[in-house]
């Protein structure tokens, strides 16, 4: 039977590593694609995955399905024209990618920028941090099959769509990073619509605890499955809460601090059991520091400019420029070509997702079908991120 | 460690090995054939650069044809690929760039997916854009575009009149 | 007093005076068949607009609230379109079984209808061995599922389809224990008798904890029996996409859908039945007062009311719950609903044996 | 004790579950709580921030005045290739000819609203509107003319 369906439905492709044709050979396994369209891929990504029953034995991530190559495109336009593309990359942390952008561009004008400027940065960056995490609890809830926990993060993502609507006129591709500061001045509500929110969202973290940390149902969903060890993550390359999850020191913001990052308390949040429920529990309790960095900046906003002055037309000296800031899911790198022209030589992306999508199949062989829901959800993984 | 010292640890397993100090972080140049073994070293020796956070590559396509490029006879006409890594230890936290020139006709290098296992899909990616081949690697296939799809979209020299506008 | 009770009398009284017995009797079955079936009906359209509507509070939502007065005609409209819509057979798929597999879930689900005591004397079938009816039934409805998967052709159905039938096979076991410690209590097979023997007070009341407990099993195992969240593996949406009837669409995908809320309405029904009395007002004691009260209550309304607050129940599961894992279904059945039922069949036996329920 | 174990096993088991029913439950009998905003009804009292960019529009006062040169500076800021300025010459009364806005060509579909080409001008001609609903049957009519019929440039605006 399961030859009779592999045949019919043959859409694999043909086996290229030994290890493939030794699998092949055996005869073992039922091929079955899980995307690019499917409810748990959350975008377009696709995986044939191998199965023995329900056990996985091998996952192979097919890209590209939305790929668009921002890379390319970055090489025709303009330093300032390029920042808005990289929202489009990880949409979900689009501050951040815009920051990661305008920091590198910075780097290389050596502009100074405003102390208010660079709180705002900072704040804007936390808020989508929170509001990535937000996706992600919910998201990752309804991988498992709740549903209810997706309207619930919802609702207080909503709250700071609605803020960054009012100070940056839009709710998800914000670009409102310039190089040499912010596009505009924060919106005279601003302070106090994040007071609100803060006060509100501290007492809705209790009720996501209620309804899936102490799950038992999920702690068994998540607990042990797809163990990524130090040393592998590091191999890796896997970055954020991934890598944090499995005991590496791996915050940017920590490491090497950017902005005011160095000025504010906040603790860098290290698991070291690797699994499923490790991750989860970095990213909730990096909700917590991120309401913590907040707090401390929001009645702390510095008077004065919001942006430096700077020419009307940027000329990066010739040379090459890496700034890394870190995402809602890890490590950013922009590296920057430049001839000295008025566009990039070349710009490379490190995305996060990318690295983390190539653990995928380490970390879920063995597992059922059920538990690379699990790991997937965890993994946090934005497929426009990861094509790029 | 500081550049300094890092200096000094290239320099005494790789004599060949050319610096450049302009950027933030020390870059160093190797040979195309010293590099596994280079590779190796950064890894398990003393500097135990153990993560590797970015691997790409840049094209010039007319560096080659340039005197002032260090035209030699071997790397033919077609300009040169740049291999960058990005290197950092999470025990020291120390940062090297390490390039490798390779020549736009045999643009091959060895893989070092068995020694950072991230490099897999990087490389993957590279070659699948920019056409670098990367030997001994365990699944060198196209990545992000299909298996049929024809030249290397990130090769400056590389035109797509359907579907690349230009402004 | 409106009692459904003379009703369907004075109807079988007036068939009988008018036609000899043979043509009575297949007119009866014919009015009960259109019953059936409209019962079928209106319990789809109530069911998935309750599930919408429960779903919604739950989600800090409004709900279908466009078509009709509050949204009331949403699942009407829904149903209008899957009839319209074309119903696919895949390339690959087995004709014969892909067809048939959704009418066999239909009938499975209609065929259990049988014993089931609407209301005082408003009951299909009396037969004898009543619950021992439903769950041999109710497990036809697996076949159905496995056939649905396999003549599908596609990797997901089959999967989901396999998983449903571990599934409901592991699950029917601790049902049926409950079920049994029920039986074991009132002494009788028959559905009138259990639900007479509750004149004096529901099974759940009266058999201590361990009742209790059965009943706690009873619907952890239907609430998995019907494929409901937190035990939908057999579609498991994030998982295998729609798991068994991802092929399915128009009007067979709706019969599947239909099957699943009748599903939940019977096992609930017979929840309400066994544990809370069936139609049995609730009566406290000597409270001789408020027992009266109740019993002008019609029964009808009593069973209907039990039967809903169970569905509410499972409904609440599924919109709280994550799902569990295919081998934690099975580890759950095995290691805990199994043994723990086992043992409090055995305490129950105990408690009938001694007389000490109330 | 393997009993004793397996019971609060059980038992804390439960009660996780019945902690998540406890918030489930709390939010259905709380209908105040209910987020919904019912799009197409609560038009009349939905408002936009004013900073919320929606499309690119050409300010013009009472007289049908606006305040473009015709320098095509956010033509050249749009990364997309939004926006298109034709020009045409004008002649000044004292008989120079000089440049000057003909059509403001903009592409809707293009747009990333991206606000660049509003931070370009240096003459503050045109800002982000706060419409949204953009949707259309035919692709041409997201091709707009910015600058009205019969409207010229505000005298000193240079």
């Amino acid at each position: 039977m399961y030859r009779e369906t592999q045949i019919l439905n043959s859409n694999t492709i043909a086996p290229t590593t030994a290890r493939d044709l030794a699998m092949d050979e055996a005869g073992a396994g039922l091929v079955i694609n899980v995307g690019p369209q499917h409810p748990a891929t959350h975008g377009v990504l696709h995986l044939v995955i191998t199965l023995e029953g329900e056990t996985i034995k091998k996952i192979e991530p097919h890209l590209g399905y939305i790929h668009r190559s921002i890379e390319k495109m970055c090489e025709s336009l303009s330093y300032r024209q390029f920042i808005y593309v990289t929202s489009r990359m990880d949409y979900l942390s689009a501050h951040i990618n815009n920051h990661g952008c305008v920091l590198c561009v910075e780097k290389g004008l050596q502009l100074e920028i405003p102390p208010r400027a660079q709180v705002i940065r900072v704040l804007m960056d936390e808020l989508t941090r929170i509001a990535s995490h937000e996706l992600w609890w919910g998201a990752m809830a309804m991988d498992l099959g709740a549903f209810t926990p997706f309207f619930y993060a919802f609702r207080e993502r909503e709250t700071i769509n609605d803020i960054m609507e009012e100070t940056c006129g839009t709710r998800l591709t914000m670009n409102y990073m310039v190089p040499g500061g912010v596009m505009y001045d924060i919106h005279p509500n601003f302070q106090r619509r994040v007071k609100d929110f803060i006060q509100l969202f501290n007492s809705k973290i209790d009720e996501y605890d209620d309804l899936v940390t102490g799950n038992i149902i999920f702690q068994n969903r998540t607990k042990g499955i797809g163990v990524l060890s130090r040393e592998d993550a590091i191999s890796f390359g896997c970055t954020g809460p991934v890598g944090r999850a499995s005991g590496v020191a791996c915050d940017i913001r920590k490491l090497y601090p950017y902005e005011v990052y160095d000025k504010v308390n906040f603790d860098e949040i290290i698991e070291t059991a690797g699994d499923s429920y490790a991750r989860y529990l970095v990213r909730i309790k990096e909700l917590r520091q991120s309401v913590r960095i907040i707090e401390q900046l929001i009645d702390n906003i510095p008077e004065g400019d919001f942006q430096a002055k700077t020419k009307a037309v940027l000329k990066l000296p010739k040379g090459e420029f890496y700034s890394r800031v870190e995402t809602a899911r890890g490590e950013l790198g922009v590296y920057i070509v430049s001839e000295g022209g008025t566009t990039p030589y070349r710009i490379k992306f490190r995305s996060p997702g990318f690295s983390n999508l190539s653990a995928l199949d380490h970390m879920s062989r063995g597992c059922k079908i059920g538990d690379l829901m699990a790991i997937m959800g965890t993994l946090d993984l934005v497929i426009p991120d990861i094509d790029r | 460690m500081t550049k300094d010292e890092l200096k000094e640890h290239i320099t005494q397993f790789q004599p060949k090995a050319v610096f450049e100090e302009t950027g933030e972080w020390l870059n160093v140049q190797v040979e195309t054939g010293d590099w596994k073994p280079v590779a190796h070293w950064l890894r398990n020796g003393v500097l135990q650069m153990d993560y590797l956070f970015c691997l790409t590559c840049i094209h010039w396509p007319t560096a080659g044809k340039t005197p002032a490029a260090g035209n030699t006879a071997d790397e033919g006409s077609g300009g040169i690929f740049m291999m960058v890594y990005h290197f950092t230890s999470t025990v020291f936290r120390h940062v090297l760039v390490v390039k490798v020139k390779l020549t736009s006709d045999h643009p091959e290098i060895e893989t070092v997916s068995d020694i950072w296992r991230t490099a897999e899909f990087h490389e993957r990616e590279v070659f699948d854009l920019f056409g670098v081949r990367f030997l001994h690697h365990p699944d060198l296939r196209r990545l992000v575009l299909t298996d049929d799809f024809e030249g290397h979209p990130l090769r400056k020299d590389f035109e797509d009149p359907v579907n690349m506008i230009k402004l | 007093m409106f009692s459904l009770e003379t009703i369907t009398n004075s109807i079988q009284q007036w068939l009988y005076s008018t036609f000899n017995p043979t043509m009575a009797l297949i007119l009866e079955c014919a009015i009960v068949m259109l019953l059936v079936i409209g019962l079928f009906a209106v319990l789809g359209l109530v069911l998935v607009l309750m599930e919408r509507k429960v779903a919604a509070r739950m989600q800090i939502r409004l709900g279908p609230n466009r078509v009709g007065p509050r949204g009331m005609l949403q699942t009407a409209a829904d149903t209008l379109k899957l009839m319209m819509k074309e119903g696919l057979t895949p390339d690959g798929a087995d004709k014969f079984l892909f067809n048939l597999a959704p009418f066999i879930v239909m009938i499975a689900a209609m065929l259990i209808m049988a014993p089931i005591a609407f209301a005082k004397g408003f009951q299909i079938w009396d037969i004898n061995i009543g619950v021992l009816y439903v769950s041999a039934v109710s497990s036809v409805s697996v076949i159905g599922i496995l056939m649905a998967g396999w003549a599908s052709n596609n990797k997901y159905s089959l999967l989901g389809a396999m998983r449903s039938g571990a599934q409901i096979v592991s699950y029917e076991l601790s049902a049926g224990l409950s079920i049994i410690s029920i039986v074991v209590l009132a002494g009788s097979l028959q559905v009138s008798d259990i639900i007479a023997s509750q004149q004096t007070g529901w099974w759940l009341f009266r058999g201590h904890i361990p009742a209790l407990i059965a009943f706690v099993i009873f619907i952890i195992a239907v609430t998995a029996e019907t494929n409901r969240a937190p035990f939908d593996l057999a579609e498991a949406e994030s998982e295998l996409t729609a798991g068994f009837h991802t092929e399915y669409s128009g009007m067979r995908f709706a019969l599947f859908f239909l099957a699943e809320y009748i599903n939940i309405f019977i096992v609930c029904a017979i929840g309400a039945t066994l544990f809370l009395g069936g139609w049995m007002p609730l009566h406290i004691g000597n409270w001789d007062d408020f027992n009266r009260i109740m019993d002008y209550i019609p029964s009808s309304l009593w069973f209907l009311g039990k039967t809903f607050c169970l569905i509410f129940l499972i409904m609440w599961f599924r919109w709280t719950f994550p799902r569990l894992r295919v081998d934690q279904l099975l580890s759950l059945e095995w290691k805990y609903l199994l043994p723990i039922s086992m043992f409090n069949l055995l305490l129950i036996t105990l408690i009938a044996i001694m007389g000490w329920h109330f | 004790m393997f009993i004793k174990e397996y019971i609060s096993d059980v038992f804390k088991a439960v009660s996780s579950l019945l902690k998540g029913m406890k918030t489930t439950g709390s939010y259905f009998v709380r209908p105040k709580e209910i987020i919904t905003q019912q799009y197409p009804d609560n038009r009349a009292h939905m408002k936009l921030p004013e900073r919320f960019r929606g499309e690119v529009v050409m300010i013009h006062d009472e007289n049908n005045e606006h305040a473009c040169t015709g320098c095509t500076a956010c033509e050249l800021a749009c990364p997309n290739a939004t926006i298109k300025i034709i020009t045409k010459f004008d002649t000044t009364p004292e008989g120079k000819k000089k440049k000057a806005l003909d059509t403001f060509v903009y592409h809707l579909e293009l747009c990333t609203m991206c606000n660049l080409c509003v931070e370009a001008c240096p003459t503050s001609a045109i800002k982000m509107a706060q419409t949204f609903e953009h949707s259309v049957y035919d692709r041409n009519r997201l091709l707009k003319k910015l600058n009205q019929p019969g409207s010229k440039l505000r005298a000193g605006v240079e």
